[in-house]
């Protein structure tokens, strides 16, 4: 039962993908084209690194929405590491130490002050651009000044081999040990427990607080994962990377069926999503169309891909609760025969 | 239950933190407290704070609207357009607020249908429709911006006036607003029952109140808050375009949680509102005079908001019975459950 | 003393904010017995408790297990002096399997990761070997209340449990599934393992404990040998004066003011469910939980509206809308008080005059001295205390909170009263003062429907019983002939000879 | 029922790896053309017929001088029979624009004209496009890499030309302050710096402060210039960078009760707004340009290169083609000639 519903749920989100993939190859000429998803993959990596960090949260129960300042704040230090001529393995470890201690900084906010994490992490999103701020390169008379990377061990970072780019191979890489993590290991039960029922788990002896500080730590290193990539790509950083990350990765992993709440999802379904959205902003492309409809067709599809969901979760509640009335009738009724004999 | 500690109240805490802010001032800059600057702070807040008034109701049952900024433009795009294709009259106007009011009261039905109907996370919903909103703005424009160049029509005198020749018109419609949702909310048989519907929603139901029905109507008034703010922010800037206001939800939330307002319903008030709006004012205008880079007010209102939302937690926990004294603190009970 | 004792309690000593909660606490478990601990709200039973099993940490007093003084600081170091604690609310995470929830934080572990083989095998084994209804792989969201049960009773004997506490256990299960729990816990105590049971019930005393501990005011009271013992003598000894008893009396029935229902049905749950509740009775209806009450009388009440057949009050039919039915005189105290029936942060005042803003309202306004007056003068009739209206209600204890929903409704004289579990977890004094106020609500000549799981409520309060079985009446006890027997036996669909079966 | 549900997973997947695979390998010869042949740009002719794509990619929808640049480009096109213009909003985000210049890419045009979000963010991309052929164009906020032309008014000039004329108007040391672009635009907008140096070498200005601002809306201008009112109380002089904020601050000025105390306030670009505000007297002047002809020049330009098949890559390296276009001082003396010929949009005005 379990595991066919958490199989039928990522099958819709696999189905609506063929489907519009299908109706973008079939009525436009550049989609299937190498390049075309090359890029959309590059894209897609780049939203699903993040998203595998933010299924992490949100399966704990939790929501960060601080994500884009983590990418702003690391992805600056990546880029002033690099022109300092760093070899890019400590250029990269040093982002995700930082982007780890931001992560850090909004479980620890969360859990020892009993905050609200939606807002919460919307506002440590804005500090962390502010330390990109601090950190970012300026000139004597403090104006932000744009730094062009040359590093060419860590550009090599942004780079493809056979047509795949290493962001890609990260993303895919980093998915599937999440996966791992999520379904195969202690750490992922536990985070799936503190997600669906925390009181419960903290009696089962889980500690609640350090498995949601751990998640929102993984989170902020995936942040910084993405952004090295992101910045060799670019092959700089600006104030404005990452802007509009944190709602849209918890998009993608929504419409992928990491729902809010907790409890439910793991990161194959955040890998859907991420491309699901992608294809979307992709394909619309191709007609040729005003952007402004983009925009409109863009936000109707999310729409569409929640409510489709929606309509799942309720059709599935609706099994779930007929399974469990029958079990109890059963039930019931059986004891009242065995009671009703004792008696 | 005298509470002798005077911190423990939410006003006073409020007052020490104004008095802290003042204190800097003071020693910072002096022309700070000019009535000029008065005035200057109340304009800056005027806009987001009208549709602050509109998004506490949104709260308090437990909503998030993150598609303020996209219906203001879009609404505002819609009258402007109207008005400036039907002869620029102040007939044009009327009909083209009707189109705009129209228009939001669609978008909050379809906001209020999603979230409470069929139970979608409101802020994903929101999320999509203010893209949608901001492609059809857009799309309306052909990617422009449109005009308001009629100083004579009523439109261009909605926030052009001043009401005894000095009090500017956003900020009376911004203190007008505030005073009507603050009578509504502690007047009125419907501001009870919107407390209720955040409080617990099983349970309002079952006193009668049509809990979903209060939803969808608390995210209606919060769109035609949005227009409205849209429409004076078009008069003030006499020009309208898909990027208007944009951004502006994220001061509302900021307004709102440092005025005490909880997400997830039920907590806040007009009072506390109107607080949070000038507080935000007020921090954005002292970074400002003292000569901060503007690039940290972003950063400064982060700081403020996670102040804000602990004080908060700290007072609600500290009212429902979940902080003991000192040592205790640790021990206490888990965080409540969302 | 014969007997060995598992766990002994020395001076146990706790103050919170300055009062003292535990006075000397002395508790003595022998093993392989069923304790049982009873007191009012807030007796101290549950602080002790937290004691015992390491939440809250003592002032004061020592701790014996086997003999062995023991050290409890935290979870942890109950569970590794064997004590296992279910709690009240269920402490299940509903995503995941009963073996995952049972192995939840202490999983067995090979190659650093997570045996489920291993788990799985030693669950089947678990439940082999106390015959329990459950599947390993199975999530518990898909299970049933008393399934659910099961499994953290398992939970808690997988640890090795030398010390089960279990924190009122029955109040979510029906009748048979507490029977159910009572085998198992017998099956338990003659494998040798000794339980601590806290109940309000005194039936469940009798029926399966050994001995009883009963504490008041923060001090144990008395142990008693709880097979011998009087029930006067246990409630005397929990609230210090004897309880007054409402008492068999005849109630005055208005036939000619009465509610209809007619071949009503819902689902696959109720089944052309007829009958009739007249003003001034106190109509009680049975059954097993999931029995289709609580939907019975929503549907009565309006919250639920998509119900085949007609129910009529006075001939006039009732409407499928709640606002309307309130306007008409209709009021409801719901099952679940914390999910549905108040406004946790709200204030007393607002959770009370909620539902009269027809009456404390003109245009849309209300008047304020009107509403306030209404609240303290409710508050005043039904004793709530703290009486502070402006307090948010959840600071007050259960059994005012209680108060407070149902001063809702009698402050507005409603004509049609229904009662969904109106007691649970309420304390024995604050239940006494409940059923007054029922009673005297139905002397106005009320329409009062009240379900109940707890048998002796439904047995002594109500002038009429009705008990559902499969979707539909079986049996009615006319006239107070119900005994807690007979309908026990109807829930479960045996016909009792003081009821007419329908 | 489980079993069927794996396998129509595994259908599905394979169907999307087919689809995958069958694309690949449809244009995969193509690809290793354009990877070879990357230095060396198609050489399409225009003139006689051949079709040429080209794409637009402003900073966002609300870019305002975006639809007249448009105009301008749409007015060269006609010169040509087969030239087609797509235009994307890229909602102010570099990391949108990238994505952007990369679907332009995978569609193949030929052309792309851009205003950059962030003077290096594309470099990488742009250049990425130039190699696979396409002539790349930056319109006014430029790009610091290599790319075939970049088309912009005279920023620096203009803040020079603009403090020259103002000098006459003030006293030496007039107390000033520049509300000034964003910081990361600054490489390109250079207006500010423009004045700046003007009144560093004659001293004719007292530079107060360089006020950076993030959002360049009326609103946002208000308020910066309403704050800069306050905190210097003897302002004479707000020299704003884009006419927006120069309208704002005329506002604030009114708003402070000001307006009597001869506060010269100048914009830049000169926008309808902005030579509606010069003809009512509101703000002194305006550093006035026609995007019409920016886009002219810009397609122009384009349309040499696509015929000519030259690029920054086979003229060698770092070839960057600067177009410069002037600006001129309007003010109330010369503002109603300018409004006659000017292409900005100015029906909404009595004019």
């Amino acid at each position: 039962m379990k595991i066919s519903q958490k199989i039928t749920r990522k099958l819709i989100t696999l189905a609506l993908i063929v489907i519009l993939s299908a109706i973008f190859a079939a009525t436009t000429s550049s989609f299937l084209k190498l390049i075309n998803i090359q890029e959309i993959l590059r894209v897609a990596a780049y939203t699903g690194i993040i998203c595998v960090g933010v299924s992490f949260v949100l399966i704990s129960g939790g929501i960060d929405l601080s994500s884009g300042g983590i990418i702003c704040f690391t992805g600056i230090i990546c880029c002033r590491l690099a022109v300092l001529g760093l070899p890019w393995p400590l250029v990269v470890l040093a982002a995700v130490v930082v982007g780890a201690a931001c992560g850090f900084l909004n479980g620890w906010l969360i859990t020892r002050f009993y905050l609200n994490d939606f807002i919460t992490t919307l506002a440590t999103g804005f500090v962390f651009s502010g330390f990109g701020l601090l950190a970012i390169a300026k000139e004597p008379s403090g104006t932000v000044m744009s730094q062009t990377i040359r590093n060419r061990g860590f550009l090599m970072l942004g780079k493809h081999v056979g047509g795949f780019y290493y962001i890609v191979i990260a993303w895919v890489v980093l998915t599937l040990i999440a996966w791992f993590v999520q379904t195969r290991t202690r750490y992922g039960l536990h985070t799936c427990a503190t997600g669906s029922n925390a009181k419960s788990s903290e009696m089962s002896g889980v500690n609640v607080r350090r498995m949601k500080v751990m998640n929102f730590t993984i989170c902020g290193a995936c942040c910084a994962i993405g952004a090295a990539f992101t910045v060799a790509y670019q092959q700089t950083a600006y104030l404005s990377l990452g802007s509009g990350m944190g709602f849209d990765a918890v998009a993608a992993c929504v419409v992928g069926g990491v729902m809010l709440g907790g409890g439910k999802g793991d990161a194959i379904g955040a890998f859907l999503g991420a491309v699901f959205m992608t294809i979307v902003t992709n394909g619309m492309r191709k007609y040729g169309l005003d952007t402004s409809w983009q925009y409109v067709f863009e936000g109707a599809v999310i729409l569409i891909a929640i409510m489709s969901d929606a309509g799942f979760a309720v059709v599935s509640a609706r099994r779930l609760k007929a399974i469990s009335e029958k079990n109890a009738n059963e039930e019931a009724l059986m004891e009242a025969q065995k009671g009703g004999g004792a008696q | 239950m005298k509470n002798k500690n005077i911190f423990a109240n939410v006003w006073a805490q409020r007052a020490l933190i104004l008095a802290v802010l003042l204190i800097i001032m003071l020693i910072g800059n002096r022309s700070f407290f000019s009535l000029g600057n008065l005035r200057t702070i109340l304009m800056s807040i005027a806009i987001y704070g009208t549709m602050c008034c509109g998004m506490l109701l949104c709260m308090l049952t437990g909503g998030i609207d993150l598609a303020m900024g996209s219906t203001a433009a879009f609404t505002s795009v819609v009258c402007l357009w109207y008005y400036n294709g039907h002869g620029m009259t102040d007939g044009a106007f009327v009909v083209g607020l009707l189109l705009a009011i129209g228009c939001a009261v669609l978008v909050g039905i379809l906001h209020g249908v999603c979230d409470a109907y069929l139970l979608l996370p409101s802020f994903v919903v929101t999320l999509a429709t203010s893209k949608l909103l901001y492609g059809l703005a857009s799309a309306l424009l052909k990617g422009s911006f449109i005009h308001l160049t009629n100083t004579e029509g009523f439109f261009y005198k909605i926030a052009n006036t001043k009401l005894f020749g000095a009090v500017p018109m956003p900020i009376v419609i911004f203190l007008a607003a505030a005073l009507i949702v603050g009578l509504i909310l502690s007047l009125t048989v419907f501001g009870r029952r919107v407390y209720a519907v955040g409080a617990n929603r099983a349970a309002a139901e079952l006193v009668g109140i049509k809990s979903r029905i209060f939803r969808v109507g608390c995210y209606v008034i919060c769109s035609l808050s949005a227009c409205l703010g849209g429409i004076v922010l078009t008069s003030m800037n006499y020009i309208t375009s898909a990027t208007t206001a944009q951004g502006y939800e994220m001061m509302i939330m900021l307004a709102l949680v440092v005025g005490g307002a909880d997400i997830m319903g039920g907590y806040g008030d007009i009072a506390g509102a109107v607080f949070g709006a000038l507080l935000a004012g007020i921090v954005e205008n002292m970074i400002v005079m003292l000569n901060i880079n503007t690039n940290y007010s972003k950063a400064v209102q982060g700081v403020i908001i996670v102040l804000a939302v602990a004080f908060n937690v700290y007072n609600n926990r500290k009212s429902a019975g979940l902080i003991a004294p000192r040592k205790k603190r640790a021990a206490a009970a888990p965080k409540k459950e969302a | 003393m014969s007997e060995e004792l598992i766990l002994r309690t020395e001076n146990i000593c706790k103050s919170f904010n300055g009062i003292q909660v535990l006075k000397n606490v002395n508790l003595e478990i022998r093993k392989g017995e069923i304790h049982a601990l009873m007191g009012e709200n807030g007796a101290g039973k549950s602080t002790i408790i937290k004691i015992i099993t390491g939440v809250y940490t003592k002032d004061d007093g020592e701790i014996y297990i086997d003999g062995q003084h023991v050290v409890i600081d935290n979870r942890h170091d109950a569970a590794e002096a064997g004590i296992s604690v279910i709690y009240q609310e269920l402490s299940l995470v509903p995503e995941l399997t009963v073996t995952e929830n049972i192995f939840l934080g202490h999983e067995i572990m090979k190659r650093g990761l997570p045996d489920k083989k291993e788990m799985r095998r030693q669950v089947q084994a678990l439940i082999d070997r106390y015959g329990f209804l459950l599947r390993p792989d199975e999530v518990v969201a898909t299970m049933g209340m008393a399934q659910r049960q099961m499994c953290e009773i398992l939970k808690a004997l997988s640890t090795e449990a030398k010390l089960l506490i279990m924190d009122e256990p029955t109040t979510s299960l029906s009748a048979s599934e507490t029977e159910q729990l009572f085998v198992t816990m017998e099956g338990l105590r003659e494998k040798g393992t000794s339980i601590l049971y806290i109940s309000h019930r005194l039936e469940e005393i009798y029926r399966v404990t050994d001995r009883l501990t009963i504490m008041r005011n923060g001090e144990v009271v008395g142990v008693v040998d709880s097979r011998t013992v009087q029930a006067d003598t246990v409630t005397a000894m929990m609230i210090g004066h004897e309880l007054e008893k409402t008492g068999v009396r005849v109630p005055n029935v208005n036939h000619d003011h009465c509610i209809e229902v007619k071949d009503l049905s819902l689902g696959n749950l109720l089944h052309n469910v007829s009958f009739k509740a007249y003003g001034g009775e106190i109509l009680g209806i049975g059954g097993l939980v999931g029995s289709g009450r609580t939907e019975l009388v929503s549907c009565i009440y309006g919250a639920v509206k998509n119900y085949k057949g007609s129910i009529t009050l006075d001939g006039k039919p009732v409407s499928r809308s709640v606002a309307k039915n309130i306007r008409a005189g209709f009021g409801m105290v719901p099952e679940d008080r914390r999910t549905e029936g108040f406004f946790p942060q709200l204030s007393i005042l607002r959770n009370i005059v909620i539902s009269s803003y027809d009456r404390l309202s003109s245009l849309g306004f209300v008047r304020a001295g009107a509403e306030s007056g209404h609240a303290e003068k409710a508050i005043a009739d039904y004793d709530v205390r703290p009486a502070m209206k402006k307090l948010p209600l959840q600071n007050l204890s259960g059994g005012n909170q209680q108060k407070v929903i149902l001063a809702r409704w009698l402050s507005r004289d409603v004509d049609v009263l229904i009662l969904d579990e109106p007691t649970v977890g309420v304390d024995v004094g604050v239940k006494a003062e409940l059923y007054v106020y029922m009673r005297r609500l139905a002397d106005k000549g009320a329409i009062i429907i009240m379900v109940s799981s707890d048998l002796a409520e439904l047995t002594e309060v109500s002038d009429r019983v009705l008990v559902l079985h499969g979707g539909t009446f079986f049996q009615e006890f006319r006239d107070h002939k119900a005994t807690q027997q007979a309908v026990l036996l109807a829930s479960s669909g045996v016909a009792a000879k003081e009821g007419e079966v329908l | 029922m489980k079993k069927f549900r794996k396998i129509l997973a595994l259908v599905l997947v394979t169907l999307l790896a087919v689809a995958l695979m069958a694309g690949c390998s449809n244009d995969g010869g193509s690809s290793a053309d354009t990877k070879t042949a990357a230095k060396t740009k198609p050489v399409i002719d225009i003139n006689n017929g051949a079709a040429c794509k080209m794409a637009y990619i402003p900073m966002g929808a609300g870019q305002e001088d975006f639809p007249v640049i448009l105009k301008g480009m749409q007015e060269a096109i006609a010169l040509y029979p087969n030239i087609t213009l797509d235009t994307y909003d890229a909602g102010f985000n570099p990391s949108n624009q990238i994505n952007l210049l990369n679907e332009c890419i995978t569609q193949g045009v030929n052309v792309i004209f851009i205003n950059s979000m962030d003077a290096t963010a594309l470099n990488s991309t742009i250049a990425k496009a130039e190699e696979a052929g396409i002539v790349v164009i930056s319109i006014n906020n430029g790009c610091s890499g290599v790319h075939t032309a970049h088309i912009q008014n005279t920023t620096y000039d203009a803040g020079y030309k603009a403090a020259e004329y103002l000098s006459s108007k003030v006293g030496a040391g007039a107390k000033t302050v520049i509300l000034d672009v964003a910081a990361e635009l600054k490489p390109t907008c250079t207006m500010g710096q423009g004045f700046e140096d003007y009144a560093t070498k004659t001293g004719a200005f007292e530079i107060l402060e360089d006020y950076a601002q993030s959002i360049t809306s009326i609103e946002v201008g208000y308020q910066a210039a309403s704050e800069v009112l306050t905190k210097y109380k003897d302002v004479q002089v707000l020299y704003c960078v884009n006419d927006n904020t120069a309208i704002g601050a005329a506002q604030a000025v009114e708003a402070a009760g000001r307006q009597n105390d001869g506060i010269i306030i100048w914009g830049y670009s000169g926008t309808p707004a902005a030579l509606d505000a010069i003809a009512q007297g509101k703000i002194l002047g305006t550093s006035y340009s026609d995007p019409f002809y920016e886009g002219y020049a810009a397609m122009v330009t384009a349309m040499n290169y696509v015929q000519l098949g030259v690029s920054s890559h086979n003229m060698g390296n770092e070839f960057f083609a600067n177009v410069l276009l002037p600006t001129k001082n309007v003010t109330s003396e010369n503002v109603i000639e300018t409004i006659r010929g000017t292409h900005w949009d100015m029906s909404a005005y009595n004019y």
